[in-house]
């Protein structure tokens, strides 16, 4: 398995990166996380039109560029390090891949250019964020056609001019799309303890919907992907925070020295850089193992577990290192403090993923 | 007072039944709460373990108590001794003259003046000794100039407790002295400052030409960092001590609302604390009314949870007995006990977020209890920063009771030359 | 609740060391360890006769001392502490707790005297000693007199002139004696990590047997004693490694400096020691509990859960803070490493304990 | 070898031609073991990547690999390169003269010599520069003194490559000298080493006045840390490098027996390297043999296991990669490889523990898998401690990976003034 980066993934890595330096400053992401809407609709067309950054690993034949999980994996890294604000991974993301995974044919064509493009606001309405095999229990559809049930959490539903749902039918789980301001639709922003990444609870009472997938739909292969997207996300915020915190680190002075001088935190440091290696380590398989079917089946699972906890090691750390300062509101910390915090449990615990492998493992050897 | 015989030696019993007679003679709920502590002062109850010479009766600390536990049963109101105020009236009685105490102590056990501790900087948190705040002598006065920083209750202080460098050339410890600043004077700026979990209850105070009379500097010049330890070491104390939020902010009455009110000021800042300490109370709680006790895996780390948290009180109860029994064996409890209220903070974070799952990426009154949950996962990683941070307390253990060997210094010879942060 | 030592107490600990320091230091472990037998006899008829420490948590009436499990916890920490060889375990704790909690009033009248004084060496036969809830589903009885089964993991039996077996009876757990040469009965030596402490099989075919105890025995409070005395023992160990690692920091040189000057040590230093209190002061909280009542009352699972953790933990840094040396058959830490090993998982594994505490919390709460 | 032409430019497909051309004509399973050696060192195929001047024909390793991979395909025995002779050889190759190159590389090609290696000593562990082995000048010889320890193999070595201090009065690095020494003389005396698993697979080599002929210092006096950095080096390559067994010993025929017979020897100090490693592979069946797997805390602890050794191979994968892509980013791949073998290693000794549950104090042939089991748990602390302890790996990581300051010295100056242990 080769596990390295081509000079092509170098330099759109590079690309994406510099936009995002340029549009998602920290001074921006306080901004945008302060308003309603929680993004820059300029930048989001920006990112969408001449970047394409929507439809990088939609297929050509969607109006994509047709890259994959490794090429969507450097954006969500980029976009993770950078705490870029916006409906990527709500569209892009969950959206365009649950339409792309799961939709037919007829209704790939008819709905991922619009995804790809950015022209769409798509968002994935689950209505479990946390164990994919209890999706459905809320949100069923009766005859194939309305909706009703509540997703508690769902990226970005206030912007959204697109709705997929998965819902439970007779004959299993389906994707159905809902248009927002149909009828029995409920809307209802929440109080995030992560304000960059804008959440809602959406209610459907008896709403109109098309079934656009067959059934049963493969949930857990639509969770591989998110997963290892937002891994790729957590894996960005935790080196954003490792290299702030060395910076900090060499700068700070206690007792006449750098306290980057004292063995304790030095070692920490090692222990850090060696979690967050293994972490990424892990990511990156998994995106290849989506890729290309080679390495672990269970590796999705390895990937988000492992981002879960470096993350969280590292943002811990990050304010611990930085002592007082490291808790106030005006130092960035906690801006990456919070996603790691919300990351940990969106999409399922470490925990949770953990005892996944371990089910896949047992139907392997049973 | 001057009526009364000496009462401090007098048994527990005597001292709460004269206590309690006085208090049938005194105590009143519709008197306004100034007055009633100015007859507490003058009746020689208000700080009982304070000297005879000083509003006091030289009582032990166990013959407080008997003098508190007497208070409550009538339900009556004490001294206002409480946060910073308490930690002035500490130092100002242990390293004030006869004018110093003469002026600041009444107001203090008063409540008339409410104080602030000015020692911390941007530029010197775990080496406190390492501040650049300047006091320059002109004259009668000291100039002031410089910023502090994580000064509680900063904002609506009379006075506060300085320490400021007065020899650049010195060693850093031996330049520095102690002031007691008025904070009511154009040179004084106060800005709260906020913090991750949405609270401000710091502040950040920028002192520009600010000006403090020589009469107000605590012992000599040089001598600030003995005394500010001696500042910091009843800080200590009392940071273990219970922040309680009294129960009489119930009653009924004149004095007892005058009494909330105050009170409501003075714990503003620490509604938060208890969530910094991780709510170990909810867990289990939580974990049966959400089902998650039902997961092996939540069982485990619940029970480690509370492993901690009943070993935590058993060492301290254990450090309380070795105390008690006069024991002279090096008890390490102050910094351990810190390690480990960090240690069960950080557990019962985690254990929060198992058992709240996706929910925990809720907040405010959309989060789990209201937004308590989410004041602990934002709060806790404070516990490991604020009083001395986790690495300190493992130097301290380190060096002071396991006896290794102290970390290299490059901090010694005159201030002025040793490496400091930019400001 | 007085957590305190008395100035008695404190005596007696004096005694014990005393006594151990002399008769049982390093090279006499490793002298007896390499026997069959394992123990001295003459120290252990000193130990018993002289001091009494075999009785001296049996009640007067018994031919004991009237003292209690925190007057034997400290025998047994200090027997950790120099790594005792000989069969107070399984003897006076273990043989003599089960007949004390678990006999009728005759036969511990009949019994325990003899237990008290040394001149029987008991052992207490479990069939399962990782899982109380699973003792007797090897060792049946019947007819209330006659024993079958297999206990895999016997302390010291191989020089025990009594049996107390555990085993199940159509109304439930009940005790039994056993003489070891009794027909049907085969001992056989099994070579433990730890060679400090003699474990033995014992077999049982048709091997008749007295019942002792009225039924059920009420095996969770027998467990309970025997957890709380065995996490004494292992504080006494790891207060010993750490004693011990300290000294090593202390002299031991490298670049010029003493090896304890190096913050990062200095700094797991002070890790270990405040876990090392806090599972102190949980083992101590469980002896008062058992004593008094006074407290929880699951701490002798959260003593044996913490002590298990807490020993592993400091017997993998008295190793890793000497280097190769702490790796070598004569330095003397793997003495310990092993006992530590061995008891992490004799009576219950730290999570075994953990979900215990969990079972009665709820039978609390329920 | 005159007859050949170049083949060091010559593609991988021609190389492993001519090679199995070359096996086809000299192979032979039926002859003994040295002649065969001497053969392949004349027919240039015992050590390709070695210079042309010296048995080799300047391969790059990865032509060295193709040549390797003929060697398989046919089963034919290789040169004797394996452990410390491979250091030896790596060194003198590098250092030598022209004189040692010629009467020590080819017998180490041969098999003829075994060599050992004496860096270490008791002293000096981690601050390995610290030695004390003293080698004083005596006309045409050194005499040396002192204590080595770790020395595997020194038991049947007959060379040994050995640092030893020349130079009291230069700084630490700078007086030390590099030797060959002959381990067949009076004045080397050599004690097995027993572990706490009850291997003895090092030795401790006490030298006393034992001589090394001038001719046998590699390089000049002084130049000793240089030349065994140099060692060192090539010993962290062939750590990470697999020590397979050959599978050529299950072979039949008269070589393959004598070959057995060497790697026995060879390998016998190896043995518990897998267990000290965990034994990853042993987890999953063992937890699902026991029936251990239904415990759903169990099932959490080896999944983090499983993760740790999956993600550590596609660690190695990923640097691999970077390697060929010829990447000048630093890669930290070796420090934090040893820090994740040692999580490795941690993690499946808890997971073997709590699948084992009480089985786990038992071992030989008592214990679980017959004493492997307690085998695992008995070798996984030397994980962390052998080449290089986890501290001094996360020293390097901070220091050389991260650019932290590095630690204050204490060792500057002559080195006889240096703080040091009592020997």
């Amino acid at each position: 398995m080769d596990m390295g980066f081509t000079a092509d993934q170098h330099q759109f890595r590079e690309t994406v990166a510099r936009f995002l330096q340029d549009k998602s400053p920290p001074t921006t992401v306080r901004k945008l996380m302060a308003t309603e809407a929680g993004y820059d609709t300029a930048v989001w067309r920006q990112l969408t039109g001449e970047l394409g950054l929507a439809g990088t690993h939609l297929p050509e034949d969607y109006g994509g560029f047709g890259f994959g999980p490794v090429e969507l994996g450097i954006i969500c890294e980029e976009m993770g390090r950078h705490l870029y604000c916006g409906p990527h991974f709500a569209s892009a993301v969950m959206a365009g891949y649950a339409v792309l995974l799961g939709a037919t044919e007829a209704n790939r064509t008819q709905l991922l250019p619009d995804i790809a493009s950015g022209g769409t606001i798509a968002t994935l309405v689950l209505d479990n964020v946390g164990d994919a095999t209890r999706v459905g229990e809320s949100i069923t559809a009766r005859d194939d056609a309305r909706l009703t049930g509540q997703a508690r959490i769902v990226l970005d539903a206030h912007v959204a001019n697109l709705l997929i749902v998965a819902a439970a039918t007779a004959e299993g789980l389906a994707l159905f799309t809902v248009a927002p301001d149909a009828p029995g639709v409920a809307i209802t922003p929440l109080q995030g303890i992560d304000s960059t990444r804008k959440l809602n609870t959406v209610v459907f009472d008896d709403t109109p919907a098309d079934r656009i997938s067959r059934t049963p739909l493969d949930i857990a292969d639509l969770w591989d992907h998110l997963s290892v997207a937002l891994a790729h996300e957590m894996m960005g915020g935790a080196q954003r925070l490792f290299d702030t915190t060395l910076d900090y680190l060499k700068m700070r002075v206690q007792f006449g020295r750098t306290i980057g001088s004292f063995q304790a935190l030095k070692h920490r440091c090692a222990d850090l850089l060696t979690e967050l290696e293994l972490a990424k380590a892990a990511t990156y398989a998994a995106a290849r193992y989506l890729t290309t079917g080679d390495g672990e089946r269970y590796s999705p699972h390895m990937a988000k577990a492992m981002a879960g906890d470096a993350y969280m090691a590292m943002a811990r750390q990050a304010i611990q290192l930085r002592g007082g300062i490291g808790f106030t509101w005006e130092e960035d910390t906690h801006l990456w403090f919070k996603r790691a915090k919300s990351s940990e449990v969106f999409l399922g615990t470490p925990d949770w993923h953990r005892e996944r492998i371990m089910q896949q493992l047992e139907a392997t050897h049973g | 007072m001057a009526e009364e015989q000496d009462l401090s030696t007098a048994t527990d019993e005597v001292i709460h039944e004269t206590v309690l007679a006085w208090l049938k003679d005194n105590w009143r709920t519709d008197r306004p709460l100034a007055e009633w502590r100015n007859i507490l002062v003058d009746g020689g109850w208000a700080a009982p373990d304070w000297p005879t010479e000083c509003y006091g009766r030289g009582f032990s600390l166990a013959q407080a108590q008997v003098v508190q536990r007497a208070f409550r049963e009538v339900g009556a109101v004490g001294a206002a001794l409480g946060g910073p105020g308490n930690l002035a009236a500490h130092t100002i009685l242990a390293h004030g003259n006869e004018a110093q105490k003469r002026r600041y102590l009444r107001p203090i056990l008063t409540g008339e003046h409410a104080w602030c501790q000015l020692f911390s900087e941007p530029g010197s948190g775990s080496d406190l000794a390492g501040l650049t705040t300047r006091a320059k002598r002109d004259g009668d006065n000291y100039i002031i100039n410089g910023q502090k920083v994580w000064n509680t209750s900063a904002h609506h202080a009379d006075f506060g407790i300085l320490i400021a460098r007065t020899d650049w050339d010195a060693p850093k410890h031996q330049g520095i002295s102690y002031f007691l600043i008025n904070m009511r004077q154009p040179g004084v700026e106060v800005r709260p400052l906020r913090q991750m979990n949405g609270h401000a209850s710091f502040n950040e105070v920028f002192l520009t030409d600010a000006l403090v009379p020589v009469t107000d500097r605590l012992g000599n010049e040089g001598d600030g960092w003995r005394i500010a330890s001696s500042t910091l070491s009843a800080e200590r104390q009392a940071f273990s001590r219970d922040r309680g939020i009294g129960t009489l902010r119930e009653r009924e009455g004149t004095i007892y609302a005058e009494y909330a009110a105050e009170q409501a000021i003075a714990q503003e800042p620490y509604t938060w604390y208890p969530q910094r300490a991780g709510r170990v109370d909810l867990a289990l709680p939580r974990a049966m009314a959400t089902g998650a006790i039902r997961d092996p895996v939540v069982r485990q780390e619940l029970a480690r949870l509370l492993c901690l948290a009943h070993a935590a009180e058993y060492a301290a109860a254990s450090a309380a007995a070795t105390r008690r029994a006069g024991s002279n064996t090096i008890v390490p409890a102050g910094s351990i006990a810190k390690l480990t209220a960090s240690l069960i903070a950080r557990q019962a974070s985690h254990v929060h977020t198992l058992v709240s799952g996706p929910e925990a990426m809720l907040g405010g009154s959309d989060g789990p209890m209201d937004g308590v949950i989410a004041e602990i996962l934002l709060s806790v990683p404070a516990i490991s920063i604020a009083g001395g941070t986790d690495e300190i307390q493992k130097n301290i253990i380190s060096e002071r009771v396991l006896g290794l060997p102290k970390e290299p210094r490059f901090d010694t010879g005159p201030f002025r030359d040793i490496p400091r942060n930019a400001s």
